[in-house]
């Protein structure tokens, strides 16, 4: 049972790689992405017993379980990989070389899979490297250049932050830090050697915070998210990062418990970090010009909001965490793919050449309203719980530190707001002297949008939907 | 029964001596009478080791030489000599099969296969040797069996490395020598006795000396390991054909030189006269930097030959590093490296010899496209190097998990940073071996060929061996549980 | 003084021998031309067999010449004849050596035209 | 009537002596040949039986010449090490006449041939006679006829070069010699004696009632001096390369193998007998020559490594081996004494079996003596490229070869005293890695082809043949089973 979203993937990237007719294939990888979402959504359903694929030497073994969290990113993942495919089926066809796209498309999403279903860290180390590697030939599709360059910058970071991460759990295996995770943390009580732990656990936090594009470590993600292919630039900013978090969520409450963590000055310092991020993600994505950059860095922003509502450690903090990861997601999935759209169709790549575009691709450019809104946190979009979760308790549980943070939000959202309308308006009232053309793309390209606008807009009209079980979830975690 | 363990000495020198008086004609017959010899030896030594896992150590042990009461020069196999002696005898018959296939460019095969197999005896030698008399005699035999394959081509290049590799290795027998002198003056025997041979009613009051002498010993068999500073013979070494690079310097001498500094640690002064003292800390120290040094090195090398040799250089070091924790786990952690890292960068030569041999291409920035031309070395290639870069559960991960787990269960501030040393030169690792890959497969800029003279995958020889090797170092990460309990009985003093 | 005096006194072949022993060894060292050098050793074993000879007298006493009956007192009869015999030994040798030596100059002058040491090893030099 | 064996050396020397005469009557150079190995061969085996013999009673003995008793007459004294030293001589000396009779041939006017063995058997009684003697100015008289002999040897190969060498090496012997005769003098004022043992009580009464320290130091001074500058000693060593390195081969091989060592037994036998190991060490005479030892070592062998000459190469290296010798004799113990000794074996038998090698080589390329000259020689005449390799690796010190042996054995037995131990070691360690710093690539060119044509065999050389394999079987025999010969080095230096 647990093998089967791991199964499906490999088995639809092996074909795809195989099969040389495009439909065949295209049809195959829908299969296989449907398949992984059911079985996915059986699992989560169902429940499974964790099982151990293999006992490495030294005390250590690579075990798959389901819990919550596993659940949410599980669902999360298959269903937005399952939604953006058909956008990249003629996005892809012609950009060219679609077999090794695909393959390497859904490998990635077993990689994925993997990550949410490993029962301890050692597998999500495994699963996380290999996420890397397997993502890196999307990154590098184009094989220009800079693309190489790109590939190259994102290899080195991301070995980097897991190495991080590795070093981490070996400071940690001496403390059992290799077992089964568990909410509320598995280390037994460590009297003298808690300044070893919280450094091991700042370690941690900071190589998975290299993936989730975190200050020191955010450089790779704006050079290697523009130049995929913007399906892939969806998923990596839309899911990879959330890879990122998943681990620091791992690490913080499955491995460590926030016990230990709470008040120790790693914590305060990453939270400044992620402020940080917070901010100057959006500063630079308001500077840039290039539309894919700009989106990229305010991945760099958002994703940060998610981490430093996890590093709250309060039960808030993490719903409030848990949900922009999942409006996110949504949010700038949708940013990418009608990006994707508008530069596919006319080749401008530039944020202020979107002149009109809204006559032209009004559905694009809707589902990228969307987008931006929940991205800014405009009530009734999902962005605005998440966003006034996170602030709420900020100020609640944190005195200066808190209440700084709220500001920071605030101020970003402002940013984001600066960055993100201005492509809607000029979009839309392009001006008197302007004669549109319709180019609209097509359903392939268009539902995937919707949809992910869809669950951008829908769950915030009915939060209680989202929020009930992801709030029992969080609470779970303490 | 004692011929169990000698002949596997015995047999390869004098086949590959024969070889030179025979001098036979045609290149079949050299061949079909090498695989011969090379497999009969293997299948002897298995049948040793075999026989000593099941009867014990009586059944196999023998004495060559009888110098003097305390001098002999006797065989004994452990389980330390065991872990080595499997590792060369599934190795050099792939490797001899390789070499017929890529010696046919380099020619002078007959010298070539002579002092191949002739070596081949000689790391056997090292592997079941009893004493530090045997291990240092075979050690300095090593050095000239292994000088004519390094110095092959005889041009200046090769001349330069022979001479570098010779100048080095002998003064690192002389630093043995005199650690042999001090052995049988304070040492109760030369024999190797796990927890060490030091009389401790002698060494009252030379504690300091002694100590002294280790290290110094230590960097003596730390220039065959490639330990800094004495480690710059193995880059210029890599002018050899690449089955001695392959086999030589990524395994038979380089593991000769770990092995013997694992006797010298273990079996020789025993860990709890080193544990915990500024000896420990010195080699350790020495040790982390080799480990970021060779892979800083490797980034920075682009002969691909030479960017491996300073890759097997920071490996070795994980192995040593392993070895001078002087713990248990340390111990067991280091063969476990010692045996992934062999099967590993084995192949990892083979994929950069084959392009060599099929291209004449040797630097990593003339890769670009190959790996559609020849899939079959760049997939080996990629495999192995995954491993060697420790993507769990591969070979490298475990080696390089047990080696630093342990360190950090040292508890000192030189564990915590050989573990950050580990770290660093696996990040290292990654960015010199993957480039090679995304280059060869992913570059736009693909060369354009003829398909007359468009490169192809070499033919059976050497895929063959490339192929079984990836798939046995994929293979072994999946028992590396019970590797690893066979392991632990070095440490159990078996 | 006149202590001084007596010691020189006493000590008179000694002393010669000395002074001659340098002056031989100053030529075999110093000297360019190979005759001189010859000469210069033989100047020296003179001085040393003085020596010797030196030793092995004793005022008033007779040459070791076995007569009738002396043959029981020989021992306050006569003076010490083992170091006579040591020089006439060693003046054997050093004619031997010396006529070897000059025949090998001899040689050499042949060869070079030339007994001038430094040359000659200039010559040699340049031979390989 | 004594036993037989009582007469073996004194048998030796007169057969040697008269074997000169002999063969100076006869004109025919090969009969010279055969009659001077046979005749070595000879006082080879009485030798052996000797010392077997002596071995077995565990005894030395004194043999009177003449008819004179101690304390005027003539002594012989004999002992295991002795009977071990000649009887390695002997050998040497035969193997080395094999080796190099066909380069003699090349070399030496064949009418000139039977006076070159004259000289080979004159040589053979000298060092008989350094070996055995008990009285000092016999001592005296043979260094200058092993003198006389040896530049003989030298100058036999008749060309300018080799005669300045002699002239060189003549002058040096001359002032060596005289510095011995001094001392032999100034000995006799001070105790009125010639024969060992009587001077050896005289000094040590002296050194009882404490008087003439001084001039006990100037005397083992000028012993030491005189015999360093036969035997080559560090800062006397200047002559040997060249006269060494640019005779024929055999001669070569014999004064490089024997001579020089005839000198350092008989100062061991002074230090030990005459004037015993703790005199030495109170006048510190031993640190001077433990040092000049260690720096001849090394010096030797740094200026072997700048040699382009094949032979000179050798004789710097002998230089170096001598080194060895007296860092043992300076050791001033008996385990040092006793490496030195083994040494002096080791190094007879190993280089002259390189001395010869080194010959046929250039022999089969055309006789020439450069070492690049020598380049795929080794494949002409298998033969003498393994004695090269093995006598190389010898030199060096490879493991079951004699020169490692022999490094054991200096290296341990300087354990005890700190600081000589300390230098010692790290000058062995030193000279190790210098002598391969020479001794391989020399291996390496002989071995090499020059660019890819193979070379054809040259004709056997059947007197070669014998020599080289019988000096290999003796090289890897000291190197393995040297046990039994050490033990009758240690059992002849307790009855010394």
């Amino acid at each position: 049972m647990l093998f089967l979203p791991l199964l499906f993937p490999l088995a639809g990237g092996i074909c795809a790689f195989l099969i040389k007719k495009e439909r065949p294939r295209n049809l195959c990888v829908m299969a296989a992405l449907i398949l992984t979402l059911a079985s996915s959504v059986a699992l989560c359903l169902r429940g499974a017993e964790p099982v151990t694929l293999l006992n490495i030497g030294g005390g250590i073994s690579l075990r798959l379980g389901i819990d919550g969290m596993g659940r949410f990113f599980l669902l999360l993942m298959s269903a937005v990989w399952l939604i953006v495919a058909p956008f990249a089926f003629p996005y892809i066809k012609h950009e060219g070389r679609d077999r090794q796209f695909f393959g390497f498309y859904l490998l990635t999403l077993l990689s994925l899979m993997g990550l949410c279903v490993s029962k301890n860290a050692v597998t999500l180390y495994m699963f996380y490297e290999l996420m890397t590697l397997l993502s890196i030939p999307l990154v590098l599709h184009s094989g220009t250049e800079r693309a190489r360059y790109a590939a190259l910058k994102y290899l080195g970071y991301s070995v980097a932050g897991a190495s991080l991460a590795l070093f981490g759990l070996f400071l940690l295996h001496h403390y059992g830090g290799s077992g089964d995770f568990a909410a509320g943390g598995i280390l037994p009580n460590v009297g003298s050697s808690q300044w070893l732990l919280v450094l091991a656990w700042f370690l941690m936090t900071l190589g998975f915070g290299c993936k989730a594009g975190m200050i020191p470590m955010q450089a790779w993600l704006t050079t290697a998210h523009p130049v995929a292919p913007a399906p892939a630039s969806a998923v990596l900013s839309g899911i990879i990062t959330k890879a990122g978090v998943l681990g620091i969520i791992r690490t913080t409450y499955f491995v460590f418990g926030p016990d230990i963590l709470v008040g120790t000055w790693a914590q305060k310092t990453l939270m400044i970090l992620a402020l940080l991020t917070v901010l100057s993600g959006s500063m630079l994505a308001y500077k840039e010009k290039h539309l894919k950059k700009r989106l990229a860095y305010s991945t760099v922003s958002q994703v940060s909001y998610a981490l430093f509502g996890l590093l709250l450690l309060t039960p808030t903090g993490a719903l409030g965490a848990l949900l922009q990861v999942f409006f996110h997601a949504a949010a700038k999935d949708v940013l990418f793919l009608a990006a994707g759209a508008m530069i596919y169709r006319t080749g401008r790549e530039y944020a202020d050449q979107y002149r009109g575009i809204g006559r032209e691709m009004p559905v694009t450019l809707w589902c990228f309203a969307i987008g931006a809104l929940s991205l800014i946190g405009i009530p009734p979009t999902g962005g605005y719980f998440s966003k006034w979760y996170l602030a709420t308790s900020a100020i609640e549980y944190y005195g200066a530190l808190g209440v700084v943070g709220a500001a920071v939000l605030l101020l970003s959202a402002l940013l984001t707001a600066g960055y993100l309308l201005p492509i809607v308006a000029r979009g839309f009232f392009p001006g008197r002297d302007y004669i549109p053309e319709r180019r609209e793309v097509g359903a392939s390209m268009l539902v995937p949008m919707i949809l992910l606008a869809l669950s951008a807009l829908i769950p915030g009209l009915f939060s209680g939907l989202l929020a009930m079980p992801l709030s029992l979830l969080s609470a779970s975690l303490f | 029964m004692f011929l169990l363990s000698c002949l596997p000495i015995l047999l390869p020198v004098l086949a590959g001596a024969f070889l030179f008086l025979w001098n036979p004609e045609s290149r079949r017959a050299r061949e079909i009478y090498v695989m011969a010899s090379a497999l009969l030896t293997t299948s002897i030594i298995l049948a040793a080791i075999l026989t000593t896992y099941t009867q014990g150590h009586d059944a196999t042990d023998c004495t060559l030489v009888r110098f003097s009461s305390g001098m002999t020069l006797s065989l004994h196999i452990d389980r330390a000599s065991m872990i080595f002696g499997m590792i060369i005898a599934v190795l050099w018959p792939i490797t001899t099969a390789y070499a017929f296939e890529y010696m046919k460019h380099e020619g002078k095969e007959n010298k070539f296969f002579g002092f191949f197999l002739m070596s081949y005896g000689v790391v056997c030698g090292i592997a079941f040797a009893e004493d530090f008399l045997t291990l240092y005699i075979f050690y300095e035999m090593l050095t000239l069996s292994t000088l004519p394959l390094v110095m092959h081509s005889l041009d200046q290049k090769a001349r330069y490395a022979g001479r570098k590799y010779f100048i080095y290795s002998f003064s690192g027998a002389a630093a043995v020598f005199i650690l042999l002198i001090f052995l049988m003056q304070y040492g109760t025997t030369l024999n190797f006795t796990y927890g060490g041979v030091l009389d401790l009613k002698k060494i009252v009051g030379e504690e300091s000396i002694l100590r002294a002498v280790f290290v110094l010993s230590f960097f003596g068999f730390g220039v065959k390991a490639a330990v800094f500073p004495v480690h710059s013979w193995l880059p210029d070494a890599s002018v050899a054909p690449t089955p001695v690079t392959a086999l030589l310097h990524a395994v038979a001498v380089v593991k000769s030189g770990v092995f013997a500094i694992m006797r010298l640690i273990y079996f020789g002064f025993g860990t709890e006269f080193l544990y915990g003292t500024s000896a420990q800390t010195v080699v350790m120290a020495a040790a982390i930097v080799t480990i970021v040094f060779g892979s800083a090195r490797a980034v920075r090398a682009q002969h691909f030959k030479r960017r491996l040799a300073y890759s097997t250089i920071s490996n070795l070091s994980y192995i040593v590093l392993g070895f001078t924790l002087m713990t248990p786990a340390g111990l067991t952690a280091g063969l476990v490296h010692m045996v992934f890292h062999a099967v590993l960068k084995i192949t990892l030569f083979f994929c950069a010899g084959a392009v060599m041999y099929k291209t004449g291409r040797e630097y990593v920035y003339e890769m670009p496209g190959l790996a559609r031309k020849m899939p079959i070395v760049f997939a080996t290639y990629t495999v192995s190097a995954l491993g060697l870069l420790g993507l769990p559960p591969l070979g490298g991960f475990v080696g390089k998990w047990n080696i630093a787990t342990a360190s950090v269960a040292l508890g000192t501030p030189m564990g915590y940073a050989g573990a950050a040393a580990l770290i660093v030169s696996a990040v290292l690792t990654v960015l010199y071996l993957l480039p090679v890959t995304v280059d060869s497969i992913w570059s736009r800029d693909t060369l354009v060929y003829d398909d007359a003279h468009a490169p192809k995958d070499p033919n059976a020889y050497m895929c063959v061996p490339l192929l079984l090797l990836t798939a046995g170092g994929v293979a072994l990460a999946f028992v590396s549980q019970p590797l690893m309990a066979l392991l632990s009985g070095v440490a159990a003093g078996m | 003084m006149m202590s001084f005096l007596n010691t020189l006194v006493q000590h008179r072949y000694a002393i010669t021998a000395t002074i001659l022993f340098v002056v031989g060894l100053m030529n075999l060292m110093q000297q360019r031309y190979l005759v001189r050098k010859v000469i210069g050793f033989n100047i020296m074993d003179a001085a040393i067999f003085l020596l010797l000879a030196s030793r092995g007298y004793v005022e008033g006493r007779m040459a070791p010449v076995v007569a009738e009956g002396t043959a029981e007192r020989a021992a306050e009869l006569y003076i010490n004849p083992v170091p006579a015999g040591l020089v006439l030994t060693g003046i054997v040798v050093s004619v031997s050596v010396s006529a070897f030596s000059l025949a090998l100059i001899q040689k050499i002058y042949r060869e070079y035209g030339s007994s001038d040491i430094k040359e000659l090893v200039h010559l040699v030099k340049r031979e390989d | 009537m004594l036993p037989f064996y009582r007469y073996i050396p004194f048998l030796c020397i007169l057969l040697c002596l008269l074997g000169a005469i002999l063969l100076a009557a006869g004109k025919n150079g090969r009969a010279a040949f055969v009659i001077s190995v046979a005749g070595a061969l000879v006082t080879a085996v009485l030798s052996g039986i000797l010392l077997i013999r002596l071995m077995q009673t565990n005894e030395s003995f004194v043999f009177v010449m003449g008819r004179f008793p101690a304390p005027f007459g003539n002594e012989l004294k004999a002992g295991p090490l002795q009977a071990l030293l000649s009887t390695c001589f002997s050998l040497v000396i035969a193997l080395s006449l094999l080796g190099g009779w066909s380069d003699l041939k090349h070399d030496v006017k064949p009418d000139k041939l039977n006076l070159y063995f004259v000289m080979v058997s004159l040589t053979l009684a000298s060092l008989y006679v350094l070996t055995y003697t008990n009285d000092m100015f016999t001592g005296y008289v043979f260094i200058e006829i092993s003198t006389l002999s040896a530049c003989a040897l030298v100058m036999a190969k008749d060309r300018g070069q080799t005669l300045v060498a002699t002239l060189r090496y003549l002058f040096l012997s001359l002032l060596g010699s005289g510095l011995f005769l001094i001392g032999i003098v100034l000995l006799y004022s001070v105790t009125g004696h010639l024969l060992m043992k009587q001077v050896s009580e005289h000094i040590a009464a002296l050194r009882a009632t404490g008087e003439f320290t001084l001039q006990l130091a100037f005397i083992v001074g000028l012993f030491t001096a005189g015999l360093g500058v036969k035997s080559a000693m560090f800062p006397f060593h200047r002559w040997l390369p060249d006269a060494h390195g640019s005779t024929t081969t055999a001669s070569s091989a014999i004064l490089s193998g024997t001579v020089i060592k005839g000198t350092a037994i008989l100062l061991i036998t002074l230090f030990c007998r005459v004037f015993t190991l703790d005199t030495v060490d109170k006048l510190h005479i031993d640190n001077v020559v433990f040092v000049l030892g260690l720096m001849g070592m090394i010096f030797g062998s740094v200026s072997a490594i700048r040699e382009r000459h094949s032979k000179r190469m050798l004789a710097w290296s002998s230089i170096a081996q001598m080194g060895y010798i007296f860092t043992g004799i300076g050791l001033g113990t008996r385990a040092g004494i006793c490496a030195a000794c083994f040494h002096i074996l080791v190094h007879a038998t190993s280089k002259s079996m390189l001395f010869c090698c080194v010959g046929r080589l250039s022999a089969v390329n055309g006789h020439r003596k450069m070492l690049k000259e020598l380049q795929g020689s080794a494949r002409r005449d298998v033969l003498a490229g393994v004695g090269f390799t093995l006598g190389a690796l010898s030199m060096i010190g490879i493991p079951l070869l004699a020169g490692f042996a022999s490094k054991l054995y200096l290296a341990t037995s300087t354990m005890g005293s700190a600081t000589k131990m300390g230098a010692t070691l790290i000058a062995i360690a030193l000279s190790t890695v210098l002598n391969a710093l020479y001794y391989i690539p020399a291996v390496v060119t002989v071995w090499s082809t020059p660019d890819g044509e193979s070379p054809e065999r040259a004709p056997h050389d059947p007197t070669f043949v014998i020599a080289a394999v019988v000096s290999i079987a003796a090289v890897v025999l000291l190197g393995v089973a040297y046990t039994p010969v050490m033990h009758m080095v240690e059992v002849g230096f307790a009855l010394l």
